[in-house]
């Protein structure tokens, strides 16, 4: 079984490694790149824990196929804090307890960040729509909600 | 094991696609079937850029078939697909899915189809396929005959057409059914109603029934009623996890009456 | 069409810990060189907090701050027995053997604390700040670093401690069912309202006002966490959740989260929370075990308030739109009473 | 008003006198330890652990809800690309097992891999392991078996009646055996007949708990690979460490000290990671093949393969008076444990132990079932034995409230149970909190109650008569079952296998605390005791030929 070769560009880092055909961009992540922030919930697309970006838009990494994301810019939550420097939202994340579990918290983030990337300062409608592909199982989503506004409102005050 | 090919054009991946090879588009239905070991061996796909561009020309906007659910909320002069776009998915699948590829997605997906059948939608095939009306090609989804290279959409009159999706999620969740309404009227009796339904049959599918009330009437609330009456006349619906056919017989009339107020209130 | 409102109410209560075969938790708790303590156990974190709780436990018992302290778990070669996580017996039981744990390491810690200073270790206190002193004396004082130190260099001695807590195994009689089955109990008492489409029978929670008794509140943060995604939770089982939609028969059963429906962040009702605290007895300091009993009363809570709503009765969960409006039909339309 | 808020507040004074509310770290609203982890995805879940050469394991499962397996054909399965090994239930040591066993309660009864018969539709009889998961899935296909298709049966009630095709060979009636000696757990306190003919109001109902999925994001698994010494390493999502390690133990006849268990970071449990299917097999999958071995379930899997809660039918019957007071109350409880017993008979007894909810009630009687039917088995999620009877309870109280034309609250709190009273199992309620937290949620919902339920307390009003025994409870010995021994050990016809040397054999215990004097004991000079009959009565005749050893508490603690 032939493998691929699949060179992108990970977290603003020029990485390679070798996909197998048919394999999703989620396994090349973690066992190709050791990038294990996108987490392995369905492989359905149905539950958002595997979410990354593609060229700045969120994509599920279970139904990309690797090889497909060749050339490309792909970002995890893995590549959200900026050296020892959390993002605020991740912050925001920490102080509002809106990880449980904390599973679904990668993919979470990243539908988060996407958001406030394109609209910094959202209504709660635009949070829920937001983080709708992201299912979580313990918090029953409002401290995350509030996590994000909180973000969100801040931004909007500075 | 799978193998995929890609073409740089979407006339080569036609030519390949053949005997025993799915097409890979948005990946948000075929690599699914991929991680469960489901889908074929051979997988075609194209990175023909044509296929992601949106142009309009008089009334008629022609979509690429690997134009997106996001790009279509993107896009202002398709404004009056945005309640239906805005209700597929998620974000994720939103930026994943494509236009051509929700034409082939099956119960309870593709409500974005039931949308283009309403609207009357033409459908160009790859290479000389030629332009097929939409309810051939989703009469034949099963057995494709050829790749979509893009999709015909007549720009509909402002507040003659209508869509809604019940769902159990907010605000992202699969159809109990959708409902899609072409309704033009000059201000007088509508004509030339189509009436499409997701979710009541094995796929998308016209009402002849509901059209024939609606056809040279004026929306006013006995016909609303009447075609309620007849909202789920002649079909079988499915039933499924999230309801039974029983349920989308009783409620299709209902959602279509509020669908039809809202209609005549915009 | 009619929109009808309604409202339900439940109260509940729920055993903590198990009782089956004897329940017990074991703790280990040992200190560096510098005074900070690392707590082993096999217990696990699927989300509830038990690393945090016993974190909070193990540092009020040391009497040091919570910073100098850090549970590792859980590894089969380092962490004790421990039964696991479910029947809301973490806290309670491993909170206990931390407790315990902890204790006999504190001892050993003011020991080494009053030879470093000729004092009886009797008179020393912590100040959880990371220094021990002569009660009444603050300025007689030492670090637990200092202490810690001159027990592992000079004095020869190990700052550590064992714990288990053990709730003994229950006989129970064949005949009546007597039974010791647990040693303390949580409870709760919500009113839900709700609104009801009596043309769809489609349900849709609004508000939560509810009032749970957990025990001494070990962390409000913990405790709001576990409240909240548990009624969400309750919520979910009482009108979307299930694995067999047409029980007894099995077809239709759902193979993803599309067809397995749960409430989305668009179906949130506002949830007002109250806490109560009534300390267990044997709970550690106090505490309970909020996690499982807060989805309970929702699933009731629901019912009932759909009652009220249309004067429909689901005795059968999930109330999914479809038996709303069949019970609708059966009554020959809504029949609203709206009598809480 | 709260209502329409999104609030939280510790309502402090309350019970107030009960605490010392001035502790350094107790009470204080400190970040989770993991939570940095939690948000930067360092978090190690099972699967976050990397091995070189790792295989994956995946089941051949039965399409049938019932049929005996005739042939397993593995050969062109073990041709198929990446296919290292196929196991079967010959390489399992100890092919048979309860979750319980480890607790000495219920019979051995369910396969690893089944051999001879399958009672669930997704029952394993084989395991493929193969360099990828893709390769593991198409040899799966692959896997030819000869089924023979059985009758099935999938209702709880339709189970128990006589000729009922027989789920597990453990229990050929369908019906988990309490004690060695009924078909049922009873609770028995007072004379319900009597109480129910001197109510004002009957009052009925019939409930349906559904079959949930605990649905944590992660799903279950495990991956398990050659540590040094001879010994396995086993990364596990499992809720429960030494359950799983003395599961591996028991179904490998591997000592304790040959494996070494990591988990403790979990992706959500509620109740559906105590099973340890994966541990087991995943181990033994490194012991065939000297590798590497993950073993986990797909979302698909989890669904409809993994253990839900359970289903539960309850049928309650209460006697009421005029003035709302609740004075007999009867249950039937029905179970649906799925083909195989793993934690369900212990969530009866958890349940029983529960009846008849937060309400003083004089007379109560139960009969609960663990009733084994051709579906996945049950297992424990959130609220496990609680959840279901709370559903019904609490539905139930507002027939009541409806009945007697009362409010719904104020039924809860005229009937709440207070500290001193006596509860259905005999032991003296105390920390009582169900009429203040009535209160509250009343009051911030604006419900009005009458000035004496607003004064009502936990701490007052109970004891005295209502902290005694009944005068007189009745007893009855429906549903007894022969040919099971009330034995000590959970092994079929006293056949001796490895106690688990993993768990700690818990030692004999001191009774309980003060209790006060035992009942129960058939009357001396009353009525004789009703005979209700319960609503499935199971042939009394030897069950199965040969002695069987069957362990119960009661048994535990004699042994």
């Amino acid at each position: 079984m032939a493998k691929i070769p699949v060179t992108l560009t990970h977290n603003g880092t020029e990485r390679a490694a070798f996909a197998d055909p048919g394999q999703n961009l989620l396994e090349f992540l973690r066992r190709g790149l050791g990038d294990l922030s996108p987490k392995y919930g369905c492989g359905q697309g149905t539950c958002g824990a595997c979410t990354v970006t593609i060229d700045g838009e969120t994509h599920l990494s279970c139904l990309v196929l690797a090889e497909t994301a060749a050339g490309r810019d792909v970002r995890t939550a893995a590549g959200l804090a900026k050296g020892a420097t959390l993002d605020p939202l991740q912050d925001a994340f920490m102080e509002h307890f809106a990880a449980q579990c904390g599973y679904c918290t990668p993919g979470m983030l990243v539908s988060a960040r996407a958001l406030l990337d394109r609209n910094p300062n959202p209504s709660r409608e635009e949070v829920v729509e937001a983080i709708s592909g992201n299912l979580c199982r313990c918090t029953g989503y409002e401290p995350i909600i509030q996590a994000i506004l909180s973000v969100a409102g801040r931004r909007a005050s500075a | 094991m799978t193998q995929v090919e890609t073409y740089s054009t979407l006339d080569e991946a036609a030519r390949a696609v053949g005997q025993g090879a799915d097409y890979l588009a948005g990946g948000t239905v075929v690599m699914r079937e991929v991680n469960a070991g489901r889908a074929a061996a051979r997988l075609v796909r194209t990175v023909d850029p044509a296929l992601r561009t949106i142009t309009a020309r008089g009334d008629t906007i022609t979509l690429g078939a690997g134009v997106t659910l996001a790009q279509v909320l993107a896009d202002p002069q398709l404004d009056f697909l945005h309640p239906v776009a805005r209700v597929i998915g998620g974000p994720q699948v939103r930026n994943m899915g494509t236009v051509g590829g929700n034409l082939f997605a099956a119960h309870p997906y593709g409500d974005f189809a039931v949308a283009l059948l309403a609207l009357g939608a033409r459908i160009q095939m790859a290479g000389s396929g030629g332009v097929r009306p939409v309810e051939d090609v989703l009469r034949d989804r099963a057995h494709p005959s050829g790749l979509v290279a893009g999709i015909e959409v007549p720009r509909p009159r402002p507040g003659s057409f209508g869509f809604s999706k019940v769902s159990r999620v907010k605000p992202k969740g699969v159809s109990i059914l959708s409902i899609a309404v072409l309704a033009p009227h000059e201000g007088g009796p509508m004509r030339g109603v189509r009436v499409a339904y997701g979710a009541m049959g094995p796929g998308p599918l016209r009402s002849a029934a509901v059209e024939r009330v609606l056809e040279g009437q004026r929306l006013d609330a006995a016909t609303r009623e009447r075609a309620a009456a007849v909202a789920a006349e002649g079909l079988q619906p499915p039933t499924d996890a999230l309801a039974s056919d029983w349920y989308r017989k009783e409620v299709a009339g209902v959602h279509l009456r509020r669908l039809l107020e809202r209609m005549e209130h915009a | 069409m009619t929109v009808h409102k309604g409202r339900g109410f439940a109260a509940i209560n729920y055993p903590i810990g198990m009782n089956l075969g004897g329940d017990p938790s074991q703790a280990l708790v040992h200190s560096n060189p510098d005074g900070k303590f690392t707590v082993a156990l096999s217990a696990i974190d699927l989300g509830q907090g038990m690393k945090s709780v016993t974190r909070q436990i193990a540092a009020e018992t040391l009497g040091v701050p919570i910073a100098d302290v850090y549970v590792d778990t859980a590894d089969s070669d380092t962490g004790p027995h421990d039964m696991g996580s479910f029947a809301s017996r973490g806290t309670h039981r491993m909170g206990n053997a931390v407790i315990q744990a902890s204790l006999e390491a504190r001892a050993v810690m003011l020991e080494a604390a009053a030879e470093e200073l000729e004092v009886d270790a009797g008179d020393l206190v912590t100040d959880g700040q990371g220094n021990i002193h002569v009660r009444g004396a603050p300025s007689r004082s030492i670090t637990t670093m200092a202490a810690a130190q001159a027990a592992q260099f000079k004095q020869g001695r190990t700052i550590a401690g064992r714990g288990i807590f053990l709730i003994p195994l229950s006989d129970v009689d064949p005949d009546t069912g007597e039974m010791s089955p647990v040693t303390t109990f949580a409870h709760a008492a919500l009113v839900v309202e709700v609104t009801v489409d009596d043309e769809t029978g489609e349900v849709e929670v609004v508000d939560i006002q509810s009032a749970y008794e957990v025990g001494r509140a070990l962390n409000p943060g913990l405790v709001e966490q576990q409240l909240r995604g548990g009624a969400w939770m309750g919520m979910s089982h009482a009108a979307w959740e299930t694995t067999e939609p047409y029980y007894p028969a099995r077809d239709h059963g759902p193979v993803d989260f599309n067809h397995y429906a749960m409430p989305g962040p668009g179906d949130l009702p506002t949830h007002h929370i109250s806490v109560l605290e009534r300390p267990a007895e044997d709970g550690p300091y106090g505490g309970k075990g909020p996690g499982e009993m807060c989805a309970n009363p929702m699933l009731p809570a629901v019912v009932n308030a759909v009652y009220d709503a249309v004067g429909v009765r689901i005795d059968e969960l999930p109330v999914t739109p479809e038996k709303v409006l069949r019970g609708i039909r059966a009554n020959g339309g809504a029949k609203p009473r709206q009598a809480l | 008003m709260s209502v329409g808020t999104n609030g939280f507040e510790l309502r402090k004074e309350i019970f107030a006198d009960e605490r010392d509310d001035n502790l350094n770290e107790i009470g204080k609203r400190t970040r989770r330890q993991d939570i940095e982890g939690h948000v930067t995805g360092r978090s190690p879940f099972y699967d976050d652990h990397l091995f070189d050469g790792l295989l994956h394991m995946r089941c051949v499962r039965s399409p049938h809800h019932h049929a005996r397996v005739r042939r397993i054909d593995t050969a062109a399965a073990e041709r198929m690309p990446g296919v290292v090994r196929i196991v079967t239930g010959r390489d399992v040591p100890v092919n048979l097992n309860t979750l319980l066993s480890l607790l000495d309660f219920g019979l051995d009864d369910e396969p690893i891999l089944s051999e001879a018969k399958v009672a669930y539709k997704g029952e394993p009889v084989a395991a493929v392991i193969a360099e990828t998961e893709a390769q593991a899935r198409a040899a799966v296909q692959a896997v030819r078996v000869e089924w023979e298709v059985l009758p099935h049966v999938l209702d709880v009630e339709e189970a128990l009646k006589p000729g009922a095709p027989s789920v597990n060979p453990a229990y050929p009636k369908n019906a988990f055996v309490y004690h060695g000696k009924y078909d049922h757990q009873k609770l028995r306190y007072g004379d319900l007949d009597r109480a129910l003919a001197q109510a004002d109001h009957v009052v009925e109902g019939r409930y349906q708990m559904s079959p949930i999925e605990q649905a944590p994001m992660e799903t279950c698994g495990a991956i398990a690979a050659q540590e040094q010494n001879g010994r396995y390493v086993c990364y596990t999502g499992t809720q429960a460490l030494f359950f799983s390690l003395g599961t591996a133990s028991k179904v490998l006849n591997l000592p304790s000290s040959r494996l070494h268990f990591i988990g403790g970071t979990v992706g959500g449990g509620f109740g559906g990671k105590v099973d340890s299917v994966h541990e087991p097999l995943a181990i033994l999958g490194t012991m065939l093949t000297g590798r590497p071995v993950k073993f986990q379930w797909d979302r698909e899997e989890e669904m409809q393969v993994g253990a839900p809660r359970g289903a539960e039918r309850w049928y309650i019957t209460d006697g009421v008076m005029a003035d709302g007071r609740i004075v007999a109350r009867r249950f039937t409880g029905y179970f649906d444990c799925g083909a195989y017993t793993r934690l369900s008979s212990y969530a009866i007894i958890k349940g029983v132990g529960h009846l008849p909810g937060p309400y003083t009630i004089p007379n109560v009687y139960a009969d609960v079932y663990c009733v084994y039917t051709n579906r996945t088995p049950a297992t424990a999620m959130r609220g496990f034995g609680i959840t279901g009877v709370d559903f019904a309870i609490e539905a139930h109280m507002d027939k009541v409230a409806e009945t007697v034309g009362m409010n719904p609250v104020e039924l809860r709190i005229l009937n709440a149970y207070r500290d001193g009273d006596m509860k259905a199992h005999r032991r003296v309620a105390k920390n009582c909190a169900l009429v203040e937290c009535c209160q509250v949620a009343a009051e911030k919902a604006g419900v009005r109650l009458s000035p004496d339920l607003l004064a009502a307390s936990s701490k007052t009003g109970g004891g005295g008569a209502r902290g005694q025994l009944p005068a007189h409870t009745a007893t009855d010995q429906n549903g007894r079952v022969e040919g099971y021994s009330s034995g000590s050990y959970a092994q079929k016809g006293g056949a001796s296998a490895p106690a688990s040397p993993a768990m700690p054999t818990p030692m004999p215990q001191p009774a309980p605390p003060p209790a006060p004097a035992p009942a129960a004991s058939p009357p001396v000079a009353s009525a004789p005791p009703p005979q209700p009959a319960p609503a499935a009565q199971p042939a009394k005749k030897p069950a199965r030929s040969g002695a069987m050893r069957f362990s119960s508490l009661s048994g535990f603690r004699r042994r």
